[in-house]
């Protein structure tokens, strides 16, 4: 067997759909959070992939690999206001149970 | 080291002090003091040598790109010409001699840390501004001596006025400067570059593609900056700041860049444009000099007299041009209007930087007291303040042949005489009211007996204070003759000046001569010596009332801003509330609102139900894609 | 040949292991002598093993030294009582001490230590990895040593260990920013390099080739934020005797505690190498201004010349732990974040500039 | 060599990001995602872009999961109540569903074939993410500062301990 | 009282940056590092003990080999942590000093509560209870450190002393003025 395109694309499917079972399963902020992460870092893989098996000797694909570079330094940014955001929740209703959370009702 | 490097040292050494001042010295007075003082020297030594030996007198241009956004392609780069380097020197030489007064004006500051901070970054913008050789970088320095200006206006945090002031400053710049980032984008829209040798040369290869618009849209920077007639009303005001700062920012440097301005981009004016510009200089100096003789308070004096005598600039530079279009002989005939009003600014720079240094000097030794008429008799007790602001006041009035003054404004007079006669009248009449008010203020000030128990204790000043005012001094009187300028910045004043020639000549010192001797001796006979009352406003009261009102400007702009613009919001509001709330809006709503009810059982507020609904929409869309519900739809 | 390749991959590296493990155990036999010595007293001198203790004077001066101390210490960590405090989350209390463990182990890999001649006749390192970006992985590695402290503090289930692990990790996440900021100017130095090869190579010619001598104030903030992330006096929040009892590793005890010890040392071994290699000129000699000699002599005498920078290194670390007093917490938060953060920066656009002008010139 | 490589780290990937949602205490979601981090830098490592491969350890590593970890720490969040059984049955229904529908979108008809791997890799020196971040994505560079600057800002901003009488929450 | 300010000079740049605190610092260990160890490498080497040191406390005998102690139980009575216990009693019949005083039946002193304050030498009147220059002691039980009147005039042996009075006591009974 050889590692293909597709092998590392199925990984990264895979890896997307925990990350989406996790954000479908828990109610736990941090970790439906977590679970954000790794979708994103799902799609990383296969940029990277991507980028990998598309580029030839004459011309080297570079735009997956500096897209991911902008999306680890989003990602960094995305994860302390989420964070931010979290602890001000637990501040306000001292919980991070997403069931407890529903106050986008009122 | 080649010419772009000094080109460059001279610029970041400001920026570099300005640094280093916000990051170790805002609490350590005497470094910052001595940071900012160095960068001035460095300034200065650097464009000296530039002038005497370094740059051969060429037009020098270095351009690089800073940054590309798509097709449009932002360029830094230094311009370096006859005209610059006039104003590069106006600014490092002013400026040093400005940056050492401040040493001793503001030693018992508690805020000397962010002062001079204010004054290294002001140094940088102004020079960024002199040495920009495209619109767009002009227009950043243009914005960020704006800001330095507010800063340094607003640095006494506690006073309300200077609050007022720095704000009010900032206000009116940004409606100025708004035209001149439309004028700028047209401009670019236009000839496709901001560069502006490539803009002369595609002006010249195409002279009719120059709009009125255009002038007139970049001339709306230079009124807000130089303070012409609807937008002057911050000047004055900006006198709240340190008296360093009225002198280099408000007097010397900032406001004549506008000027400047002007004589970089004069092949982008029409001869409308041109009369435009003409006639709201000619309306600004006469308005302003009336103006000042409504005012006690020095600086306001002096700041009203920049008012008027940045008229004359921009009234020159109109005039002249128009003469060089009509009557111009010879291939400088294009710059006339630049000569003039460069040559006016030049000297200007000189005599009413002293002018505001001697008034800080005053206001200094009198323990910050500002009204005239509790000084007097000054002049016994500050020898050197005295004979070198009395040497200001000859070289602002004019007086022939011993005044800076009398050449460049010669040169303006003559060349309004030549292209506008009711505009020379103007100006000449304002030349005597010139005259008139700095006698007054002198007069005033510094003749007579001490009116105030402050001026009878005032004291000479310190050297650091005293220096600048001498060397200015010798400026003030000796800078209407060539020899006292490095032989590479000449060029402007040699050349480009327009002189008369034969009768004019006589003409124009026979007027020159009537009209300041005549103002100064009017000063003294109406005003007497050391008055403490105003003699305008008991003998006239009506005159003085009309000086002092200053034709209602700012009450105007304060009655639009209250009422018409208020009231067209509210306008502007109720149609909004009715119309787009509440027809379109709420309309919209009900229709949503009556969705909504049926949709409401979806809205748990649960975000984990949220989450589902998304699935059951990305299953649907997979599903859709992928072609199995091609059957249904169909 | 793959497989011949590979062990004798893991054979390298096991031996490096042990060189490093070894240099550990003896800097804590120098840290105890150093510690002596600044207070007037001898330090450990009464460890004997048999044979060699026992020889006629060779042994007693090796005893006097406290050559076979580490020995003994470490076979108190082995065979001591193993604590088990019953409050603490089992698994992460066990994982932490090797967490701490294995990233420092880990860094040495890319960590060259020596230069031979290759077949090819030119310099190579000698290393186990000569990454192309071996800076970044060791900083990212080294960033990942972390966890230990933090997962030690919070799995002992005790309120001075928790307190130590999250203090601990606030100053390492900080710091890590203005080590960061400070290596940058050396990169740009050396052409935009990341190979930790290149870098000595740039500096090798004398000692005014140093990179410190061109970036001093880089090399400040480097060592100072290398103090921090080694948890090392004037910074060692995460222990912290005298407010927190003993930190993180309040509640571990013998074998445990033991490579928390071995790990920290370590830590300071291999960050003392990075800072030899990114400033100290590396392997070569301060003041020929010849290159090394030909041969395996050059090798050994790069490898000896290495060593001692380290161990220069190492003991200025302990110099320092035993002259300073340790920073109250704001303190180190302030140094890192509104100190050493804007300074490094303030440096990394200085040298910027200046590098630019430099090309300028050369050009 | 490498399929086995790319297996070991493959597997541990994805298994370990299957015990992200599947354990119970926040910590050992944080750890998993740790390990399930460090394997996908592995497999970027595979992937020849090394930069990338140490940027991920270093950023997400290196501080994302701390900063999890902190939080989680902070907080001292108790292990959830176990999910429902209907839910976690419906939650897998739904992995199921992604992971075939995946796999035949991959593997299945249609798509590929995938081009082979040829000899550059385009991203192995760092210059060439400097060349290219300098030049060409010089604006999105700028715009990504920024965004890190107003993140920050955002945090200090929420973050910040509110006066009780603005905080305004009913229990 | 006047409040009087003091006003605190602002640190120079120097100071704020903690530098040269930190080497003159360095300086200083660096100073002391190269100083000789001053430590005493006790069980080889002993201290010099100097003259008046307290020790253990231990019971003399005069130099004709009488116990001093006259069981008065001032020391026991002294004693702040209770650490003497005496049995008082008299000299055995067959002594050549019988009646002539009295002595302990047994003495002990509990060096497990001892703390060596020296109140029981102090307030001796026969100048029978020492603390002596022995400063290192040790057991392998309790009993052990509770000292016998035996161990206790092992450890205390003879002093040298110039009153005699056993001498003049016996003498003056044989004088027949006995008191």
């Amino acid at each position: 067997m050889t590692i293909g395109l597709e092998h590392y694309l199925f990984v990264s499917v895979l890896l997307f759909a925990i990350g989406f079972f996790g954000v479908l399963l828990r109610k736990n902020t941090l970790v439906v959070f977590m679970c954000l992460e790794l979708m994103l870092s799902a799609s990383i893989l296969a940029l990277i992939a991507f980028s990998r098996y598309h580029s030839t000797p004459g011309h080297p694909l570079m735009e997956g690999n500096l897209l991911v570079m902008f999306i680890i330094a989003i990602a960094a940014c995305e994860v302390a206001v989420g964070l931010a955001i979290i602890v001000a929740l637990w501040r306000r209703n001292q919980t991070v149970e997403l069931s407890e959370i529903n106050e986008l009702k009122h | 080291m080649d010419l772009g490097t000094v080109l460059c040292m001279i610029l970041l050494a400001p920026l570099v002090s300005a640094g280093l001042i916000w990051m170790f010295a805002r609490q350590r007075a005497v470094l910052a003091m001595t940071l900012s003082l160095g960068a001035a020297g460095i300034i200065l030594l650097c464009s000296l040598w530039l002038f005497f030996g370094k740059w051969d007198g060429t037009s020098f241009e270095i351009t690089t790109e800073w940054m590309a956004l798509g097709n449009l392609h932002l360029n830094v780069g230094f311009l370096l010409n006859e005209l610059s380097a006039l104003m590069l020197f106006i600014v490092a030489f002013v400026g040093f001699w400005i940056h050492l007064f401040s040493v001793g004006y503001m030693h018992d500051d508690d805020a000397r840390g962010r002062f001079f901070g204010g004054m290294s970054i002001f140094m940088f913008s102004m020079l960024g501004i002199v040495l920009a050789d495209n619109l767009f970088m002009m227009f950043i320095f243009w914005e960020l001596v704006g800001f330095s200006s507010y800063m340094l206006i607003g640095h006494y945090l506690t006073s309300d006025v200077a609050a007022q002031a720095s704000k009010k400053a900032f206000i009116v710049n940004r409606v100025g400067d708004f035209g001149f980032l439309v004028g700028i984008i047209i401009t670019y829209w236009t000839f496709g570059t901001v560069n502006l040798t490539e803009l002369r040369e595609v002006v010249e290869a195409n002279p009719e593609s120059v709009t009125t618009m255009i002038g007139l849209l970049l001339f709306c920077g230079v009124l807000g900056k130089s303070a012409q007639m609807p937008l002057h009303v911050w000047l004055p005001d900006a006198m709240a700041g340190p008296t360093p700062v009225s002198a280099l920012i408000h007097a010397a440097t900032m406001v004549a860049a506008g000027v400047y301005f002007l004589g970089r981009s004069f092949f982008l004016f029409t001869e409308q444009a041109l009369h435009v510009v003409a006639w709201v200089g000619v309306v600004t100096a006469v308005c302003a000099a009336i103006w000042a003789f409504g005012q006690r308070d020095i600086k306001k004096i002096l700041a009203y007299s920049t008012l008027s005598q940045l008229g004359y600039m921009v009234a020159g530079f109109g005039l002249g041009s128009l003469y060089g279009l009509h009557h111009g002989d010879g291939h400088t005939a294009l710059y006339y209007g630049i000569g003039a009003s460069m040559f006016h600014l030049t000297t200007h720079a000189f005599f009413k930087a002293l002018l505001f240094l001697g008034s800080g000097s005053v206001i200094h030794a009198c323990h910050h007291e500002q009204d005239i008429f509790k000084m007097g008799g000054l002049l016994k007790k500050m020898p050197f303040t005295g004979v070198t602001f009395g040497l200001g006041v000859i070289a602002i009035a004019g007086i022939p042949f011993i005044s800076a003054g009398f050449f460049s404004k010669d040169a303006i007079l003559y060349v309004a005489k030549a292209t506008n006669t009711p505009a020379f009248i103007i100006l000449a009449g304002t030349a005597l009211l010139t005259a008139l008010y700095m006698g007054r203020l002198f007069v005033i000030t510094f003749l007579g007996k001490p009116n105030s128990e402050a001026a009878e204790h005032a004291k000479e000043s310190s050297w650091t204070i005293v220096l600048p005012l001498v060397v200015l001094a010798v400026f003030s009187i000796g800078g209407g003759y060539m020899a006292l300028y490095p032989y590479a910045i000449r060029e402007v004043m040699a050349n480009w000046v327009p002189q008369p020639h034969g009768t004019d000549h006589t003409l124009m010192i026979g007027i020159s001569a009537v009209a300041s001797l005549l103002g100064l001796v009017l000063a003294l006979i109406i005003y007497g010596v050391g008055s403490k009352t105003d003699k305008l406003e008991t003998t006239l009261p009506l005159v003085y009332a009309i000086s002092k009102s200053r034709f209602y400007f700012d009450e105007v702009y304060g009655y639009y801003v209250k009422k018409v613009q208020d009231r067209l919001a509210a306008i502007v509001d109720f149609l909004d509330t009715l119309l787009i709330s509440g027809v379109m809006v709420r309309g919209a709503a009900a229709v949503a609102g009556l969705l909504g009810i049926a949709a409401r059982r979806m809205h748990t507020g649960s975000v984990a139900t949220y989450v589902w609904w998304f699935f059951a929409g990305l299953v649907l869309f997979g599903a859709y894609a992928g072609g199995f519900l091609d059957g249904i739809i169909r | 040949m793959e497989l011949t390749h590979f062990i004798w991959l893991v054979t390298k590296a096991l031996l490096m292991i042990a060189v490093v493990m070894g240099c550990s155990a003896y800097a804590v036999l120098l840290e105890r002598k150093v510690a002596a010595a600044i207070q007037w007293r001898p330090g450990p001198n009464r460890t004997q093993i048999p044979i060699f203790g026992g020889l006629p004077i060779i042994g007693r001066i090796l005893t006097r030294i406290g050559i076979f101390q580490p020995v003994a210490d470490g076979l108190k960590f082995v065979f001591k009582e193993e604590p088990f405090p019953k409050h603490v989350n089992t698994f992460y209390f066990l994982l932490a001490p090797m967490v701490a463990f294995i990233p420092a182990m880990t860094t040495m890999t890319v960590m060259p230590f020596g230069v031979y001649t290759n077949e090819a006749g030119e310099a190579a390192p000698l290393v186990l990895a000569n990454l192309d970006i071996g800076i970044l992985f060791i900083l990212a590695v080294s960033s990942l040593g972390v966890y230990g402290i933090v997962l030690g503090g919070w799995a002992s289930n005790s309120k001075f260990p928790f307190l130590g692990g999250i203090r601990a990790s606030a100053q390492m996440i900080s710091y890590e920013l203005a080590m960061g900021m400070a290596l940058l100017p050396v990169l740009m130095w050396f052409g935009g390099s990341l190979n930790l090869f290149d870098i000595v190579q740039g500096q090798s010619a004398h000692m005014f080739k140093w990179t410190i001598i061109y970036q001093p104030l880089s090399a400040f903030i480097f060592l100072v934020a290398l103090f921090a992330e080694t948890n090392r006096l004037p910074f060692d929040m995460a222990e912290s005797e005298t407010d927190l009892v003993a930190g993180f590793n309040t509640e571990y005890g013998a074998f445990k505690f033991g490579l928390f010890f071995v790990g920290e040392y370590a830590h300071i071994i291999i960050g003392s190498g990075v800072f030899t290699l990114l400033f100290l000129g590396g392997w070569y000699p301060p003041f020929f201004t010849d290159a090394l000699p030909e041969g395996w002599i050059g090798s050994v005498l790069s490898v000896l010349i290495f060593f001692f920078k380290v161990l220069g290194l190492v003991f200025f670390f302990m110099w320092i732990r035993w002259t300073l007093p340790r920073f109250r917490y704001d303190q180190v938060m302030k140094l890192g974040w509104e100190r050493l953060l804007p300074l490094a920066i303030a440096n990394l656009v200085a040298y910027a500039i200046i590098i630019a002008l430099i090309a300028q010139i050369q050009n | 060599m490498k399929e086995i490589f790319f297996l070991i780290f493959a597997v541990l990937t994805i298994l370990t990001a299957l015990c992200v949602p599947l354990s119970r205490k926040p910590v050992n979601a944080a750890m998993n995602m740790l390990v399930s981090f460090v394997g996908l830098a592995a497999l970027f490592v595979l992937l020849e872009t090394y930069f990338l491969a140490v940027l991920q350890v270093m950023v997400y590593a290196g501080a994302i999961v701390v900063l999890f970890l902190f939080i989680i720490m902070l907080m001292d969040a108790n292990q959830s109540p176990p999910p429902k059984l209907v839910r976690f049955l419906a939650s897998f229904a739904a992995l199921a569903l992604l992971a075939v529908g995946g796999y035949y979108l991959v593997f299945g008809c249609g798509s590929g074939p995938y081009p082979e791997i040829s000899a550059a890799a385009p991203a192995a020196l760092s210059r060439t993410f400097g060349v290219e971040l300098f030049t060409k994505y010089l604006l999105p560079f700028q715009m990504t500062g920024f965004m890190l600057l107003i993140a920050m800002v955002g945090v200090i901003v929420v973050s910040r301990k509110h006066e009780p009488e603005t905080t305004g929450g009913e229990k | 009282m006047a409040i009087k300010v003091v006003e605190r000079k602002p640190l120079s740049l120097a100071e704020r940056t903690y530098l040269p605190q930190i080497i003159s610092g360095l300086g200083i260990t660096m100073k002391n590092m190269l100083k000789p160890a001053v430590t005493l490498e006790y069980p080889e080497e002993r201290p010099d003990i100097p003259v008046g040191y307290r020790g253990v406390p231990t019971l003399v005998k005069d130099s004709n080999g009488r116990e001093k102690c006259v069981s008065c139980q001032l020391c026991e009575f002294v004693c702040p942590p209770k650490a003497i216990r005496i049995t008082p009693g008299g000299i055995d019949e067959s002594s050549e000093d019988a009646h002539v005083e009295k002595a302990p039946q047994e003495f002990e002193i509990n060096m497990l509560r001892c703390i060596y304050c020296g109140y029981c030498q102090e307030v001796c009147p026969e100048e029978a209870i020492w603390l002596q220059n022995m400063f290192s002691l040790n057991g392998l039980s309790r009993e052990e450190l509770i000292f016998k009147k035996k161990k206790l005039y092992e450890l205390g042996g003879t002093l040298p002393d110039n009153h005699f009075k056993w001498d003049k006591k016996q003498d003056a009974e044989k004088a027949g003025n006995a008191h």
